[in-house]
């Protein structure tokens, strides 16, 4: 154990939990502010990855691609909301749950129809390819870097909308009491329509960010949505601050326990238990965290609703 | 002196940095109707709360028919007989006022653990319910959803779900709130015949229902209680019409202003 | 009874991150299908392709479905192993004969080898066996392990540690489908190995790659792995950062042998890219049971007699010599390729030769294969 | 000059069941008009009807020579209405000074506008309670930020819907002279309360309504002068 | 003024729920001809479909019981059913195979489990519930997969199915069908006595309003802690059935995918509906075998479906019963 591997670790779980932000700030945005359970949202990431991939691809260059993504993704999100997701707004949770589920059904397939089965590649720019040497002996992969600088903006950016702005406002009155912000002349439809977009272009931006270190594949969102859930229910549903220190909280217990856990267990029962409990016990750590900061703090530890 | 059947005593609680309750004390002999009144924030909700024990008193001590309920749950408390409506409307919106009353009953009753036998046989308690709906006033609408009702009727359902359970304190948080004169004028009727079979801890804003029927009133202010007393002695005390009352009259009807 | 088809159901991963092996497994199999004139043995072929999803609770119930409903002659196509666990039993009761078109886990081989199991792949331990003869004849002294945490990958590791005899600087298994390796990078930077080996599937071993190109490792140690971990797909998506890199299979595409340059030339014609591995191996998987029916003259009603012709293995494989084991499992030859460029200037494999020959598993030994 | 809210032969159901019958009645530029009845009889029906949030099957309604009956709530709410509704609706998740801030404009230009600080100078308390949540208030602080929340968008007519429920005597005393001195300056108000005669000083027009039709109406010296009208219909 | 009856019209009442004879009796013929008819058309792969079926159907049903009745949407309900699945697998493995041992093993087991899983989650409302678990049912899913004793990742193959004498040989894809059935109609039975008894009237009073119902003096805890371990005996039950039906048991069982769909299952068949869990669960895997035959990308057609359900059905299938019967 050295300094540089836990500065490096200590990195690696801030690029990650920054990353989890991405995903987790559209959720809080859509499901905590809004209130609406939106199992698709993770297509939307997905939806955004493709977009993102494709239009790389077409122009050779990684940055249209991702502007170009990050707007198809907000118009596709917007269209979703138009046409469907409006109508589900004042169902209850359950309805929500499976009207969104067969969103994502047909998204997967909708992807699948189009690109295939198969992975797309979505390569970094080749000017963030390398890596960085931040110090002596000590260098650390640029696009990495790169995540963690787009998470903590989008992070300060998305603090201020919602929390300091009048719209931001609105759009939290209009999710608590929808006809009462109504009564008070806020547009909530299209109010919500374009917080919709808003929250489908952070999704497109996580897609792109991870798309080069994950891969671009058709059910990629599924996953990695419950992780984002896990973080805004540790943070407190619709805290953006809450949802900025779950994922860093997941992101920096995920990694160390990948790297320590097995460590401690070879000291403490053996190589050969270890390889057995090890990646198991690894796994099922963010959820241990979840559960104990649900025993001590069962509205997540920045409740929101009082 | 009747003996209290209620006795709070230096209750305390805080919100952050605001002490809603600062070492409040009161007592409510039995059988009396003991009103608490109070400017907006003073803290009168919130000792509802602890007394009930929706929360969690930071400290003091509450002693019902002699025993300490401090630290015991709320739904223990209510079995004990310690019942409270809602200051905001708080019923069952999809089921009808009867089955809101029945469930009522059927809390106090017990052995509701019972998984086999059908709860509808139970003819009895739902003659029971019904009497309950009648008293209050809901008796034309039995099975309407509480939904349907309208705000009035709501605040009517509310006090009919606490009284269902024949406590022996009910704790009443402005049950003439959203009630018309006539309306309210039917609750002082109510009231004042439950007088014998019940104790009353009343919060209510309508002081002319106020002074008609607390035969003690404590004032609370900023979580203190800074007068007790019978009405002649609240209304003339001067720190309570600076921090309460103003001039206020007795102002709901006509008669007085024809007078 | 001959114009009845020969049914197979091709049952394999066709979805998520292991898609790319199924789909290739999937294509040799068609090819071979397409190339015999939609016939196998002579009678028309029927194959019900179906996707396990990598799940060993999809595999069971499709392998049910297919073998139980749709009364399929074959089953082929599991890519992972511990799908083909699952997979196994209700193949094997119903008297359904397996070809393995890459699963090849121990249980079979060995305590568990089956009459009705055949692999005309390789046994698990196998490729990585060859990649620690490979690293231990190159002089390498410290080596890290990579793999995910399931069967095949234990099986992996062991295999290669029964050639490879060095210092293990570290082995660390990872979760299965895990995409971000920054966390066993920066693990492998501070325990400085001089060489690593990866048992990463698909496109783990895609990412794996990249990020390790990325963080700037490769200036300091030298990658391994086995072959379908630096094949041609896994080459598409990567490209130049994979250069030098050494591998080891049973297979290769410019193998000189006529079934294989026709197999590689019709498969790039056909699908427009280069085949790999599993398409190798689904391809032998068809020509097996092409030759299989062609032998029995189509009487697969006679268990005895398919398996005697499936044992025969009376077929043009196209990685040369191929033969069974008492276990089912080829005997063959395992390749050292590297990544270079070839004359076009493509990125490419290139064989440099033969690192094990006519090898056989460990397990064959153990096996009392019920006659 | 023709009235600011025009109501004409209103019909409402709630599902099945029709609750408004025929309710009409009118506020003049500048007038306070009430609106009497018992518990259940459609006052915050008519309400809610005039403002969009129930759909009317019948009848018409005009506000500011706009016929609005079919706009929706946000549009009618822009256009200068603004409601203290029953129940006092407060935006839990907002704080004391977000719910005034968040819907503040300045729909009536020709008042001296309602502000922050103004809000304030009226309700005292709620700036002490300025960082508090919608949902961590008494039941009287939610009443007094109801009613600020609704002056803070300076409404051509200010509706109010038992705004005095749950307040102390001295805040309704407060509210009162608060409500005479917006009359004063000319701002038009619906208002329903239960403290009859405070209405009858405050008002100059008043509707009597009983199981969804209007009974009664006429100005505060007719409705002072028969008693008997109380007691019928309102029943003190 | 006094008014005649105060007997209370039950039909309209969400409290009650009758087992509507009227049309479940000739579905239940039916079901009971399945085999029947699957035998006279030569294809017996189909009574195994069908009793897979049922069993979802009565994991559907015990989750639509604390989901439904009990407004706690639990997101962990497969791990009950996985972990009722493993303890047959592994009493198989050491030797025990009488059901009269196993499956009540099994199933108080994952009642226990239910029950210490709920003594800790249900401190939690809304969001927090479901995610807390589905926190507990991942830590059950990958504590089974480091169990290398038990296959871990592997699963685990039964060498046959459990026995439980009279007669019934439950080898026999029949005999295990009718046993399956007819556990799920003595469930649903207990489920509509249990809702119509008080324990169901107060249950679902606390799904409508729970603080009320502490204020009016019900320990609103215990009767959540009671419901929630009810449903996982009964989802455990499930469990020992999935085991012997596929005679495999694999940790893909207790993912939380398998949570999601049993959770998709009941919000089709109709939330807080008696037969929710039964149509969802019928709905659901008829539509997946019957879509999946037409085309690979079925899903396609699965999504659209349950949306349109979603648009036009505001409480999913049941929605058209009710409207049917005009209640
Ligand atoms: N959860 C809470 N968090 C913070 N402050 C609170 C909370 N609940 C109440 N308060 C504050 O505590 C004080 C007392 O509130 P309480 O509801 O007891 O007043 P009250 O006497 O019932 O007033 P009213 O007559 O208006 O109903 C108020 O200032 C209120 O803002
Ligand atoms: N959402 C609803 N669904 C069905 N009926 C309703 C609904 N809301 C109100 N009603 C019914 O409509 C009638 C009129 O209700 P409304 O709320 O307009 O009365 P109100 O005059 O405002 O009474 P209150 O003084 O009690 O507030 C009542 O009989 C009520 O029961
Ligand atoms: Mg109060
Ligand atoms: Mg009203």
């Amino acid at each position: 154990m050295n300094g540089i591997l836990i500065l490096e670790q200590m990195l690696n779980g801030l690029q990650f939990g920054l990353m989890l932000f991405l995903l987790a700030a559209g959720l809080t945005l859509v499901f905590g502010i809004m209130d609406m359970i939106n199992l698709a949202h993770g297509s939307l990431y997905m939806v955004g990855a493709y977009l993102i991939a494709t239009i790389s691809a077409a122009t050779g260059s990684f940055w249209w691609g991702l502007g170009l993504g990050i707007v198809g993704a907000a118009v596709f999100g917007m269209l979703l909301e138009l046409t469907i997701l409006r109508r589900l707004y004042q169902r209850d949770h359950v309805s929500q749950v499976l009207g969104t589920f067969a969103i994502l059904l047909m998204c997967n397939e909708g992807v699948r129809l189009i690109w295939g089965s198969q992975p797309l590649s979505l390569n970094p720019p080749a000017s963030l390819a390398g890596p960085v040497e931040l110090m002596a002996g000590f260098s650390y992969p640029a696009y990495r870097l790169f995540i963690i600088g787009v998470g903590l903006v989008v992070a300060g950016l998305l603090y201020v909308l919602i929390v300091h702005t009048r719209v931001g406002m609105q759009v939290r009155a209009g999710a608590s009491n929808r006809e009462m912000a109504m009564a008070m002349g806020t547009n909530v439809r299209t109010l919500f329509t374009a917080v919709f977009g808003v929250g489908a272009a952070l999704c497109a931006v996580a897609g792109g960010m991870m798309g080069p270190l994950l891969a671009v594949q058709v059910g990629m969102g599924e996953s990695i949505l419950i992780l984002a859930f896990v973080v805004i229910v540790i943070g407190g549903i619709g805290s953006i601050r809450g949802a900025l220190l779950g994922a860093l909280l997941v992101g920096v217990v995920d990694t160390a326990g990948r790297t320590l856990i097995p460590l401690f267990l070879n000291a403490a029962v053996g190589p050969q238990a270890a390889s057995n409990a090890g990646p198991a016990l690894a796994s099922i750590l963010i959820y241990i965290l979840m559960a104990g900061v649900l025993f001590f703090k069962p509205r997540g530890l920045f409740p929101t609703h009082g | 002196m009747s003996t209290a059947v209620l006795k709070v005593d230096k209750l305390v609680k805080r919100f952050g940095g605001l002490t809603a309750t600062d070492h409040a004390c009161v007592s409510v002999g039995q059988g009396e109707i003991h009103a608490l009144i109070g400017p907006n924030g003073a803290g009168k909700t919130t000792l509802i709360h602890q007394i009930s024990g929706a929360l969690h008193s930071d400290s003091g001590s509450i002693h019902f028919c002699g025993q300490d309920v401090t630290t015991l749950p709320m739904h223990e408390r209510a079995l004990l007989g310690l019942v409270r409506s809602y200051q905001i409307t708080s019923i069952f919106g999809r089921l009808s006022v009867l089955d809101n009353i029945a469930l009522a009953v059927q809390a106090v009753e017990g052995s509701s653990f019972r998984f086999w036998t059908s709860s509808r046989s139970d003819k009895e308690r739902y003659a029971k319910a019904q009497a309950v709906a009648e008293r209050v006033g809901l008796g034309q609408h039995l099975h309407r959803l509480a939904n349907a009702l309208s705000h009035g009727e709501q605040r009517q359902l509310e006090v009919g779900l606490a009284l269902a359970t024949r406590p022996k304190l009910l704790l009443l948080d402005e049950p003439m709130a959203g009630m018309g004169p006539d309306e309210s004028e039917r609750m002082v009727g109510l009231l004042q015949s439950l007088r014998g079979e019940t104790t009353i801890l009343l919060v209510e804003h309508d002081m002319d229902a106020v002074f008609r029927l607390a035969d003690t009133i404590s004032v609370l202010v900023f979580g203190k209680v800074i007068a007790c007393g019978d009405a002649q002695h609240i209304k003339d005390n001067p720190e309570v019409k600076r921090a309460y009352l103003g001039d206020e009259a007795h102002p709901t009807g006509p008669a007085q202003e024809a007078a | 009874q001959s114009n009845e088809p020969v049914k197979v159901g091709m049952l394999s991963t066709l979805s998520g991150p292991g898609a790319g092996l199924g789909i290739d497994i999937r294509d040799g199999f068609a090819l071979a299908v397409k190339l015999g004139g939609g016939k196998l043995g002579g009678r028309t072929a029927e194959v019900i392709v179906a996707d396990d999803q990598a799940s060993p609770d999809v595999g069971r119930q499709t392998a049910d479905r297919l073998v139980k409903r749709d009364k399929v002659d074959f089953m082929t196509g599991v890519v992972f192993s511990n799908v083909m666990l699952a997979v196994g039993a209700p193949t094997f009761q119903s008297k359904t004969f397996y070809v393995s078109a890459n699963a090849g886990p121990s249980q079979y081989a060995g305590e568990q080898c089956n009459p009705y199991f055949f692999s005309a792949s390789w046994q698990n331990d196998n490729l990585h066996e060859a990649v620690g003869k490979t690293v231990a004849d190159k002089g390498f002294k410290r080596v890290a392990l990579i793999a995910p945490n399931y069967p095949a990958g234990k099986d992996a590791l062991t295999g290669f540690k029964r050639f490879y005899k060095g210092e293990v600087a570290s082995e660390t298994y990872t979760q299965l489908n895990q995409l971000d390796y920054g966390a066993e990078l920066s693990q492998l930077r501070a325990t400085k190995p001089d060489a690593v080996y990866i048992f990463l599937p698909g496109g783990l071993g895609i990412n794996f790659i990249k990020q390790f190109v990325g963080a700037g490792l490769s200036k300091d140690m030298t990658l391994f792995g086995p072959g379908f971990s630096a094949d041609e797909d896994v080459i598409k998506a990567v490209g130049e950062p994979m250069l030098g890199m050494f591998n080891t299979s049973q297979w290769a595409h410019d193998l000189d042998n006529a079934a294989n340059k026709k197999f590689v030339a019709e498969f790039e014609k056909e699908y427009g890219r280069l085949p790999s591995l599993y398409a190798a191996q689904g391809y032998d998987a068809a020509k097996l049971i092409d030759a299989a029916v062609r032998d029995t003259k189509g009487k697969l009603d006679d268990k005895a007699a398919v398996r005697k012709a499936l044992e025969a293995a009376k077929f043009d494989s196209v990685r040369g010599a191929f033969k069974f084991n008492t276990n089912h499992f080829p005997i063959q030859d395992y390749y050292l390729r590297v990544i270079t460029k070839n004359g076009k200037g493509q990125v490419t494999n290139r064989t440099l030769g033969t690192v094990l020959k006519g090898h056989a598993d460990a397990y064959a030994g153990s096996c009392k294969m019920p006659s | 000059m023709s009235a600011l809210l025009e109501v004409k032969q209103l019909q409402t159901a709630y599902g099945a069941s029709q609750v408004l019958f025929d309710i009409s009645l009118a506020i003049k530029e500048g007038g306070v008009s009430t609106l009497l009845g018992r518990n259940g009889m459609g006052k915050t029906t008519t309400v809610r009807s005039i403002l969009g949030l129930t759909r009317a099957h019948g009848g018409t309604v005009h506000f500011r020579g706009e016929r609005i009956d079919q706009l929706s709530a946000d549009r009618i709410a822009r256009m200068g209405m603004a409601v203290v509704p029953e129940g006092r609706m407060i935006f839990p998740t907002l704080s004391v000074a977000e719910n005034l801030r968040a819907f503040a404009a300045k729909r009536n230009a020709s008042k001296d506008p309602w502000t922050l600080d103004r809000v304030y100078a009226l309700f005292p308390r709620l700036a002490e309670r300025a960082r508090n949540m919608g949902n961590q208030l008494s039941g009287g602080e939610q009443q007094m930020l109801a009613i600020g929340r609704a002056l803070m968008t300076n409404p051509h007519l200010l509706i109010l819907d038992e705004a005095t429920e749950g307040l102390a005597p001295l805040i309704r005393e407060d509210i009162w002279n608060c409500l005479a001195t917006l009359r004063a300056q000319g701002q038009s108000i619906l208002v329903i309360d239960k403290y009859v005669q405070r209405l009858v000083q405050l008002a100059d027009q008043h509707t009597i309504i009983e199981r969804g039709k209007v009974v009664w109406s006429g100005d505060s010296a007719q409705l002072g002068a028969d008693p008997s009208l109380w007691q019928r219909y309102i029943g003190v | 003024m006094s008014h005649s009856t105060s007997t209370p019209k039950t039909a309209t009442s969400i409290l009650d729920h009758s087992l509507q004879l009227r049309w479940s009796l000739p579905a239940l013929a039916v079901l009971l001809a399945l085999p029947a008819l699957a035998a006279w058309a030569g294809d017996t792969f189909y009574v195994g479909l069908a009793t897979r079926v049922l069993i979802f159907a009565l994991a559907a049903t015990s989750l639509n019981l604390i989901l439904g009745f009990g407004g706690m949407v639990s997101f962990g309900h497969a791990a009950f059913v996985g972990v009722g699945a493993y303890c047959v697998a592994v009493l198989m493995q050491s030797g025990v195979v009488s059901a009269w041992v196993a499956w009540p093993l099994a199933v108080g087991l994952s009642a226990l489990i239910a029950l210490l899983v709920g003594f800790v989650s249900l401190r939690t409302q809304g969001v927090y519930f479901i995610m807390i678990t589905l926190a507990f049912a991942q830590m059950l899913y990958y504590l089974v997969i480091s169990l290398k004793a038990y296959g871990g990742d592997d699963g685990l193959s039964l060498a046959s199915r459990s026995t439980v004498g009279m007669g019934l040989d439950l080898g026999d894809d029949t005999h295990f069908y009718y046993l399956t059935l007819g556990i799920l109609v003595l469930a649903l039975v207990g489920v509509t006595r249990l809702l119509n008894a008080r324990f169901g009237h107060a249950l679902q009073a606390i799904r409508e309003n729970e603080v009320r119902m502490t204020a009016i003096g019900f320990p609103v805890f215990r009767y959540k802690l009671v419901a929630f371990t009810i449903a996982g005996a009964l989802a455990g039950l499930a469990g020992a059935l999935f085991a012997n039906v596929g005679s495999f048991v694999s940790p893909a069982m207790m993912q939380w995918s398998q949570s999601g769909m049993l959770m998709i299952m009941v919000i089709l068949g109709g939330v807080g509906h008696l037969y929710g869990g039964v149509m969802g669960a019928i709905v659901f895997l008829l539509l997946e075998e019957l879509l999946s035959h037409y085309t690979i990308h079925w899903q396609l057609g699965l999504g659209a479906v349950l949306l349109g359900v979603v648009l036009l059905a505001p409480n999913g299938i049941s929605s058209f019963l009710r409207r049917k019967e005009g209640v």
